[in-house]
């Protein structure tokens, strides 16, 4: 599971709405194992504004073809330049990067929320939970209907439910509005990805349902392999990276107000 | 093949390139992507007497060519770097430099004592100008007589190789380097961080915890090669320069300016491998232009 | 619409938008582009007392997100402005400010009584931060009993609006924009560039005939900020922003920073509308955030 | 002809050879009168290293169609770009900048001279002189056969001379070494753009033999419109500045040492 630089060949490119894109890079070499819930961070060529490299996280990875899938959700510059590659075209990546979520146990019953693009990672996770043999269940929210993506996707490796803040699909509100969490048999692990405020939310009600619960942190970042100390989140040890003791880290160790 | 070693005081370079204090962590992150001990030389990230936590998140924006960041030196002080990192970096074969940071004197003297006691560490880097810390810091820096005596006052208890880092957040640079080599630093590197700020216009907030932080990367370079080039023409012991330095040509900038040997800083964020890329490349420059020895070119710019 | 209007001392400006002096001709150049009228006002290039030809050819460098100039102040000297050019600006209906420079004390005083004379002239923006003329300029700048000096004399023989342009080549700028301020400044504005170099690596030579030059556009944008917004804490007079400012975001910032009005000075370079766009983009962005009166948010930095 | 900043849209785009390139930039509305020698400022869009418009001489005008045709050659990050441009793209254009040679009188006989992509200017300026029923001949000089380009086109205008360094076409050596210089017949003026001391060789043979001769200089530009002073010549009346005052001078008002 080394890390390395080197330049990864586009070979698909697929427009899932308004502003979310699945890239696939293939790597010329064989990919060595990477785990859900890992990152890869990109070099935004020809892009004014854009001096550092840009983090995504690991939404697929295809072994047979060498091949790492991200999700981009056009944001700002650097996205919007990304999603304009073409086919063929060399992309600079550093990868894999941070240490990926847990995997479950077997016949374990877990929930994977992700929130906006925050549901990136929780593919690849779904798949590998699946393939451990825990009961999977997505929990995927999003702005409204147009914003949600994947479903079908989700659904090979798990039950799929969904909330949207307007009610355009699923139920209305939040992903904690959700009855899921209501239900009497409960998860024993819940993981998540998506805005800060929504992390903080499962949190808050994971702790209160007791079930063990990990997070996926989108702190910014100026290196991605844990060199210049910018991604730090507080833990119970003091500041942590993001990028490398992260990106995802199990709610009890963060210092959180919930 | 063109000679690239040079000297910086009693340290043997193989070539005139390092890694910045901070951008490079303690050598070890590197070691996935390049062969450390392929460089001149490597700055270890800034340690403290005592274990630091840094300033809160959000410690970093990005800027016009390039970035602000207010780590805040957090280091887990000495006994750990002892104990803990010593032991990993002692096995490169390149001068491994220590950069010592304190708030008071006192603290940057024990600190250099427990340093000077490592085999393998043959030299300081005295960090007088980190923009990102409350008390000392950048304090020493800016002020020539502080300078003076934090300068003196470790000489006194170190022998091996002692490089100043000063701060580039002062109206005359070379007053200060000349008042520090007065005091016996056996060279100096420049530059650090500039102060800057960055604020978003939409939540009407700082990007950073501090309110300001350094800058550093290429918008800061035309500014460095200046100082790095007044510095040199002042004073006499070897000048280590750096700010903003992306590739081979920036690189043979600083030593036509006048530096001796170069700092990699922020470019190691964007792509892991550069310091080695820039060894490769100031290679090909002394040989498309017949350089046999790449010493030759310090200060050579042509006027 | 929100109200844009801000007011720096006795003037009034329909909107915060400025363009810096050196940057924007002598206005006319762009009336093919805009309506300079539109804007809050107008700096005009720098003159002096006598005739200046400037520095020698090469006079520019690009940077990474900026550039370095080396102009050297040519212009015709203040006969040839009375006659030739104030005819031509007056017509602007926007405060017209003329940018004043010597080398020595009298010359700066023998320029400003001509300038009183000047009916349609409100303001003058005092420069005591040139870094690209050997005599003078930023002399007065980078040291405090000078600038308080040339900003008391000239304050003796003008009563109109009196702003000063102080150099960021400073450690501590709040400490001189004080002094000036103290001297009886109606405002000040920064930052002028930063004195910077570049080389061309392939020749060994300088690439300004000068050396050195002066570092402007968005790459010192983070320290400019950094610079308005201590200032802005430490006197009370308004400060006029600048340095890097290429849209109505960084504008805004500069206001959050503390800045009263802005000023536009090498974006013009590079979009000759630029200045009018800010004006929409401001504007915009009071509509967006509700904001009534644009002065509404002057220093508002959430902290 | 007023100045403008606007978009102009790439018709053409034509490969000479292997770093020179020939660009169809239309505008929408009807172009104002642009005098051979003039040029256009072109923003350069997502590249990280050019902050500054790159100038380009107009090399044709095409009056039925709106359009201006640059020739590019690529030396750098912003020329580069440039050629890559697809057809349809918009161009942001300052234009048209500055004063452009002056036009000859009928039957006098004129010798265009240009180096490498000093031809540039040379077209427009040699169909105009054409049309105002001057004789005109050019001089072309490269570095080698595979540089000499446009030959034909140059030729409806009229007869084309060459010189290489390598004498791999036309006469070998500089353009000043070209036997037409020592005809008994001269040329009643003669206009030059290329490198430095190419025109500096020129315009000294042209004083030797007391011709009138205009050259047009590619000092560094910031802006392009005479604000920033940065492109500044010595002239007779002291600096003057290349871009409003030139590109195109007089030898006899340039403080040239020849
Ligand atoms: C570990 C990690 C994994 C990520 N995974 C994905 C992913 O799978 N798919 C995806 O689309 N995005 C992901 N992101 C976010 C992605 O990196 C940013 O959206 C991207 O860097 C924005 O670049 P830009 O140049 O388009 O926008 P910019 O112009 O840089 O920024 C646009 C706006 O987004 C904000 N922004 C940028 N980066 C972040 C961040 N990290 N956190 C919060 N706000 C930010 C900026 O402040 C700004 O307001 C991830 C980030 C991290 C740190
Ligand atoms: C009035 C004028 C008209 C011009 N007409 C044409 C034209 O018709 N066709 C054409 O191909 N080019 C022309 N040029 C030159 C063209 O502007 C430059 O080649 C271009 O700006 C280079 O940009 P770049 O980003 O590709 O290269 P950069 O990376 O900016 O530069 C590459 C190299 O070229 C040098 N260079 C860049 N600009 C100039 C210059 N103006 N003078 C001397 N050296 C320079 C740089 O110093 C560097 O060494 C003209 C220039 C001027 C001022
Ligand atoms: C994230 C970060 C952390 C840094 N930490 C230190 C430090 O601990 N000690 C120090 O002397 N300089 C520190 N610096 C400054 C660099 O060593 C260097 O002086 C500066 O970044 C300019 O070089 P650059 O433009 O190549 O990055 C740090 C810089 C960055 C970007
Ligand atoms: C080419 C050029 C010429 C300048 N001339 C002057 C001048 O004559 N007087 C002055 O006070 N400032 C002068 N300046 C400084 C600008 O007014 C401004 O302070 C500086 O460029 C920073 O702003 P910017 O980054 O928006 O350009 C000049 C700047 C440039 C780029
Ligand atoms: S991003 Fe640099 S340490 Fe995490
Ligand atoms: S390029 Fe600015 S005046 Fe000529």
């Amino acid at each position: 599971m080394n890390k390395k630089v080197c330049d990864l060949i586009l070979t698909k490119k697929t427009q899932l709405n308004h502003d979310n894109y699945l890239l696939e890079l293939q790597s010329k070499e064989p990919l060595s194992a990477i785990n859900p819930g890992q990152f890869v961070n990109v070099l935004i060529k020809d892009a004014s504004s854009t001096f550092l490299r840009r983090p995504f996280s690991v939404h697929e990875v295809i072994y047979a073809t060498n091949s790492i899938v991200i999700l981009v959700k056009t944001v700002g510059e650097g996205t919007y330049k990304l999603v304009e590659a073409e086919l063929g075209d060399k992309i600079d990546v550093v990868f894999p990067l941070g240490n990926g979520f847990s995997l479950p146990k077997k016949d374990e019953k877990i929930l994977l929320i992700g929130g906006g693009v925050g549901i990136a990672p929780m593919m690849q996770m779904g798949r590998e939970s699946k393939e451990a043999r825990a009961e999977v269940h997505f929990l995927l929210g999003a702005r409204s209907a147009k914003d949600q993506i994947l479903i079908d996707e989700f659904k090979q490796h798990g039950s799929v439910h969904l909330t949207t803040n307007d009610g355009s699909m699923g139920v209305e509100g939040f992903v904690i509005h959700h009855p899921i969490f209501s239900k009497k048999e409960g998860f024993d692990r819940i993981y998540c990805c998506g805005p800060d405020p929504m992390m903080h939310a499962v949190a808050k009600k994971a702790k209160a349902l007791s079930i063990d619960c990990e997070v996926s942190l989108e702190n910014m970042m100026a290196c991605g392999f844990g060199v210049c100390l910018c991604c730090v989140t507080k833990t119970n040890e003091g500041n942590k990276c993001v990028c490398t003791d992260g990106p995802v880290f199990n709610i009890k160790d963060l210092e959180w107000q919930i | 093949m063109a000679d690239l070693k040079v000297k910086i005081h009693k340290l043997e370079l193989k070539n005139p390139v390092m890694t910045a204090s901070g951008t490079f962590g303690n050598g070890v992150e590197f070691d996935d992507f390049i062969n450390v001990s392929d460089l001149g030389g490597i700055l270890l990230k800034g340690t403290t007497l005592h274990h630091r936590e840094g300033n809160d998140y959000p410690r970093m924006a990005e800027t016009p060519s390039g970035m602000l960041n207010a780590v805040g030196l957090q280091n887990k002080g000495v006994d750990y770097f002892c104990e803990s990192i010593y032991p990993n970096v002692r096995k490169y074969n390149t001068n491994v430099v220590v950069n010592v940071n304190g708030s008071t004197i006192e603290e940057y003297i024990a600190l250099t004592e427990r340093i000077n006691e490592l085999d393998d560490i043959d030299a300081i880097e005295l960090n007088i100008s980190c923009p990102n810390v409350k008390e000392g810091g950048m304090a020493f820096g800016t002020s020539c007589p502080m300078a003076e005596q934090v300068t003196k006052e470790v000489r006194k208890v170190y022998n091996k190789t002692m490089i100043v880092k000063l701060s580039p957040n002062v109206t005359n640079i070379a007053e200060i380097d000349k008042a520090v080599e007065f005091q016996g630093a056996d060279s100096v590197s420049l530059v650090n961080t500039f102060l800057g700020m960055a604020i978003d216009a939409e939540s009407r907030k700082p990007l950073l915890s501090t309110i300001t932080g350094g800058l550093s990367g290429p918008a800061i370079k035309p500014i460095a090669l200046r100082m790095v080039w007044q510095v040199a023409q002042a004073i006499k012991v070897p000048v280590i320069g750096m700010g903003g330095i992306m590739n081979a040509t920036d690189a043979i900038e600083f030593m036509l300016a006048g530096a001796t040997a170069v700092q990699i800083g922020t470019a190691n964020f964007i792509d892991p491998k550069i310091a080695i890329k820039i060894v490769k490349g100031i290679e090909e420059y002394a040989q498309r232009h017949n350089i046999h020895q790449i010493s030759d070119i310090i200060g050579e710019l042509q006027m």
